[in-house]
């Protein structure tokens, strides 16, 4: 088990654009997040499942996918991811206000279920885990057909109490499948904090247990994740067989709209977890470094603000799926003779 | 008497079995300091500590299998399952194992287990928080499948389903936690766990359904009364076994039988209440039987317009039920 | 034509689509070297290689969840289950996952997959190697269940199954394997997955089954004819959907009605089939619909005196034909 | 993790009568099992699966386990260890001729799923896995009611590729339950040899995920066995937690009488398991010790050879189940009011 930390290694390898290119992922989708946030609470969309916290080992491993190529079986906190890799903020309105023309679901799942097959992003249900053991056999097919694609999939620390993730983890390691399973591990599954849910401080320890490499990462330092991304990938990528990777990260929100974590976690905690918040932090450490200037991030923001505003825009005014529609798409086309 | 809602009833009924009987014991995820995602548990771990209220990591097959192990040690477990829908991975240690074990062991063992889990829909919960599945637990020997639709029952059902000696699947809908108020007793009863239960009166159709659907189904009946028909309400809450001879009886005297549920109806508790009718009511019937579920889709939908679409309204089964008057 | 058994028909049928088409692969438990524990798979391995037919370590989620994968990715996976009983550790995968995928992504995705298990009693298997436990997924939307009863319809509909682009439930009867032989014509055919058959034809009393109940159906059928009664045997084969039509015209034609299967009735393809006649065939009946089937306990004991107990055999489908043509 | 192999300590700690007792425990259910497939071969027992090659860690486990007291959720091949905590020859044998005085099911089950409410040994199903979630919970309210019962339960190395394995360890070592996981390790679940199900060489270095101590023991090595079941029992007792402990052990026989092993197995290789059995590997080494003679040695089989005999002769004699007691035992009394 490697324990990797930010280092000066990372700041010298990414270049100005990459690290620009990062930050207006994360901010692009924090400002997304943020406005499901405000939909929620006005009463215009029932639910949200926020990534705030979460996005920057999310961008770190989209930017080094290939969208398309390599496959994602992500789950409902992959907001960032699912823009880095090429689906849209208004792809997710659409799907936060359940209209027909959600890409993910066409208002059929709740929000934050995504999948798209334009960029190999499987279509996510919400039984914890179950995805794991999908990207294993998403792996398994592109081995058999000798493909270097690897398959990105993650799950967050609760559900790796799940029998999934030990049945994945054994058989990717096993056939030494490109599987990639990052486990975004914010300490909490709803209420349930992660001493009460493992014996041990890392779920990255166990990945002796797989016989792979296991590395633990911080989860709100956005270079450190693009290393750890960058060689995970390579790995999987060369054929040498599954990686888990552990972002410790934060949840900076309750853990959906419908929870309100004040009543089981202390205000204090909270309020220090604030001050850790890759957004902010990422922000003015590349200002420190003079890749960024506040002028240019304020352009940025005004930029994706302008993108959001009309992309709400386009959603609210796009149609409700017809009732009867709800009969289509149980089955295909029958069997061929 | 007090007017509580069934979340309430529910609570009050685990609260005194706990208070009772120092073997009974709580498990599910987040039961503990935040009492359930719905409520249901809030204070008992105040109550009863730690362990007797425990947060179990998020694992299904876990809870149920560790409740069979307590209960085969002597305690009586209430696994809390957080969504019906998320049931599935426990499915094993449920049909393979709890409800086999005083069979296969020839009575030498037994596990006093219930397991609790929400469902229904019309929340917009989507395809994963709305499921009603309870019919994959009504064809399995060894368990028994109730489903209160009242306070009144709530309690006294899940009293008597922690103090069975076998397992039992407590299935409540997440709708009634708080839209449903009524009058329950102070202290200690129990309502048998295999009897339904007329909730309503009549003679010209009878209509057989469990959960929220009894109270679609009074607010329809009462529709029709302007019209001279009087509809007999028959609350299953019994799903397995299913109460045949009070089934038989209101099918016999109405001659005419509705059978309502929320879930679809293919190979469901609808499809053996319309068989056990055909094969006990055949000389008494004045209409076929006629059933009234979900589309046969694989889940409720989240958008309002396709959920709407899903869901057996009162509009709905009045018009089922002038349909049937009309035969 | 030659005649094969069963489960050559069964393997030709897999062998022959993995020839045809480089995307199907077989993976379970000892499918490999041993070919199975019924000898299904037995040389394939050997000609397709390691990959095509993978043994997979022991976990049935694995089994299905990975085969979903592989789905996803382009391939046509059979997944074999070793005995149907040991299908409930893989309930969350295919109840879920499989059988919602199209649907919750409104069409983008869909898993062309096969799960292949067999079931049935009567071999001295006990509690967990003889269940029929069928009737679970025959509830589940999004889901085609099939049980072939005859060589013609397992390699036919094993064959349509692999063909087809959702999930087939594929369940074949353990005792049918070497017991049953019948003509197969050579090379490739398949049979709709949602349509019955009509294994005899006959105007007294129409016997609705599918699995080995139908062999037991026909012994009993002949019987009756010396008294001068013809029984139309109706052979399901798709157990979800049901083929409706072929179910309510049988049904009307008859005027009476036995529903037949090895599993326990309480919400079962039975109830459902005689759910759909009490619904659709009301002024036809001449006779109440009656059901026959295992009795309700959880599942079939090992001993040979309780195990005859458990089983429907052609002597009491006898009893049962008799009282009815009586009635 | 340690891996521990016999050494002289073992010799030195166990006196001759305990290392007598030892060798018939193991010889006794050597025995039974012989007699076993004898039945199935004449045509008497339609079924039979075996625990040849797996005694010397059941025995060394049973005889450190208080009957009764501690709680046992085996699975079928502990055939030995149900013998050594009070069943007899006689129950199996009620059991393998399915009779209706079988303790274990009342001839219900199929032969060598174990139960006996007396001996607290819990009723086993056949599903592989679900008993070590049973034992978990069995902890869980020992510890409730503050008793220092220890759980005892096994599987095959197969049966931990199932989730089930892997969220009862997690949650016995989360909350540090009295657990003794043993994996009795044959190499194969049925025909799928090890290698195939798991990309590591002991399932016991798996402890170190769950922070539990993983030990490996030469299930062929009675001595050795019996140390770590000793120390196992004695961590357990203490309130120390779970133990994971492979005994790496040989499958003398088929899988089960209805395998043929020799179709997935080099003749060789079967051959040369044969010189490693622990019961006659036991004997010489008892015998070179002086603990024990050949004619105690011989003296020993033949009273067993006798038990058997009778056992055999009753349990042939016991009246078959009555068919409409199929019915019975489905549920309790009802609750009471
Ligand atoms: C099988 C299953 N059980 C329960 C749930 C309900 N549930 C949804 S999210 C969640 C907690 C997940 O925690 P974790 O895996 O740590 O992810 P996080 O939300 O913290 O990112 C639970 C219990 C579920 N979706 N699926
Ligand atoms: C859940 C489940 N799947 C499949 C089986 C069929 N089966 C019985 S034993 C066995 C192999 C078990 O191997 P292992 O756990 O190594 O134990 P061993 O028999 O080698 O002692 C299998 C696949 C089963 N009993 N339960
Ligand atoms: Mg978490
Ligand atoms: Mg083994």
């Amino acid at each position: 088990m490697t324990v990797t930390k930010a280092d000066a290694r990372d700041e010298a390898s990414l270049d100005a654009e990459t690290l620009r290119a990062m930050y207006r992922h994360m901010l692009r989708s924090r400002l997304l997040d943020e406005r499901m946030w405000v939909l929620n609470r006005q009463g215009r969309a029932p639910f949200w499942i926020s990534g705030m916290g979460h996005e920057a080992v999310q961008v770190a491993f989209g930017m080094n996918l290939r969208p398309g190529y390599d496959w994602v079986a992500p789950y409902y906190r992959d907001l960032a991811l699912t823009l880095v890799l090429g689906m849209t903020p208004r792809d997710h309105l659409l799907s936060v206000l359940a209209r027909a023309d959600d890409p993910n679901s066409g208002g059929r799942q709740m929000p934050a279920h995504y999948g798209c097959r334009r960029y190999n992003i499987i279509t996510t249900g919400s039984s914890v885990g179950t995805q794991l053991l999908h990207a294993t056999g998403i792996a398994l097919a592109s081995r058999m057909r000798g493909e270097d694609a690897v398959t990105f999939t993650s799950c967050g620390e609760g559900a790796t109490s799940e029998g999934d993730f030990h049945e994945a983890l054994n058989f990717a390691a096993t056939c030494r499948l490109a599987v990639i399973f990052v486990v975004e591990n914010n300490g909490f599954a709803i209420s349930v904090p992660w001493e009460k849910q493992m014996p041990i401080p890392n779920v990255a320890d166990r990945a002796s247990a797989y016989g792979v490499p296991g590395i633990v990462v911080d989860g709100e330092d956005p270079m450190a994740c693009f290393r750890v991304a960058k060689e995970a990938v390579t790995h999987a990528r060369r054929g040498e067989g599954p990686v888990l990777v552990e972002a410790k990260v934060l949840r900076l929100t309750s853990h959906s709209s419908d929870d309100d974590q004040r009543r089981y976690r202390a205000a204090d905690e909270l309020a220090a977890e604030k001050e850790r918040d890759c957004v902010a932090r990422f922000r003015s450490q590349l200002e420190d470094l003079g890749v960024l200037t506040s002028t240019i991030a304020d352009d940025m923001r005004t930029d994706l603000t302008r993108e959001l505003d009309r992309a709400e825009e386009e959603a609210e005014a796009a149609p409700l799926p017809e009732p009867e529609t709800a009969m289509r798409h149980v089955f295909g086309e029958a069997a061929e003779g | 008497m007090a007017e509580i809602t069934y979340l309430q009833a529910i609570r009050d009924g685990i609260r005194e079995e706990m208070e009772r009987d120092p073997s009974v014991l709580v498990l599910g995820e987040d039961v503990g300091a935040k009492g359930g995602v719905f409520g249901v548990t809030e204070g008992l771990q105040k109550q009863f500590g730690e362990w007797r209220v425990l947060d179990s990591p998020l694992a299904e097959s876990l809870i149920a299998g560790v409740a069979i192990g307590a209960a085969f040690n002597g305690m009586r477990p209430i696994a809390e399952i957080q969504f019906q829908d998320f049931i599935m991975p426990a499915v094993d240690q449920i049909v393979s194992e709890a409800a086999k074990i005083r069979y296969r062991s020839n009575g030498d063992w037994n596990v006093p287990l219930v397991v609790r889990a929400p469902f229904g829909g019309g929340v917009h919960g989507a395809l994963y928080h709305s499921q009603s599945i309870e019919a994959i637990f009504c064809h399995v020997p060894g368990l028994r499948v109730v489903v209160p639709s009242t306070p009144y029952d709530a309690k006294g059902m899940i009293v008597a389903a922690v103090r069975d000696p076998d397992p039992v699947m407590y299935f409540e809908h997440k709708r009634a936690y708080r839209a449903i108020k009524g009058e329950v007793p102070e202290g200690e009863y129990v309502v048998a766990l295999d009897r339904a239960r007329i909730a309503r009166e009549g003679s010209d159709i009878a209509i057989f359904t469990y959960g929220m659907m009894v109270h679609s189904a009074l607010e329809a009946a009462e529709r029709l009364v302007p019209d001279g028909f009087e509809c007999e309400v028959v609350d299953l809450r019994s799903l397995r076994p299913l109460d045949h001879d009070a089934i038989v009886a209101s099918a016999k005297k109405c001659g005419k039988v509705l059978v309502l549920q929320e879930a679809n109806l293919a190979v469901s508790i609808a499809s053996e209440v319309a068989a056990i009718i055909a094969e006990d009511c055949f000389d008494y019937l004045d209409a076929p039987v006629v059933r009234l579920g979900g589309p046969e889709i694989p889940a409720m939908p989240f958008s309002p317009p396709l959920e709407r679409f899903y869901l057996v309204t009162p509009d709905k089964i009045e018009r089922a039920l002038r349909d049937l008057a009309a035969y």
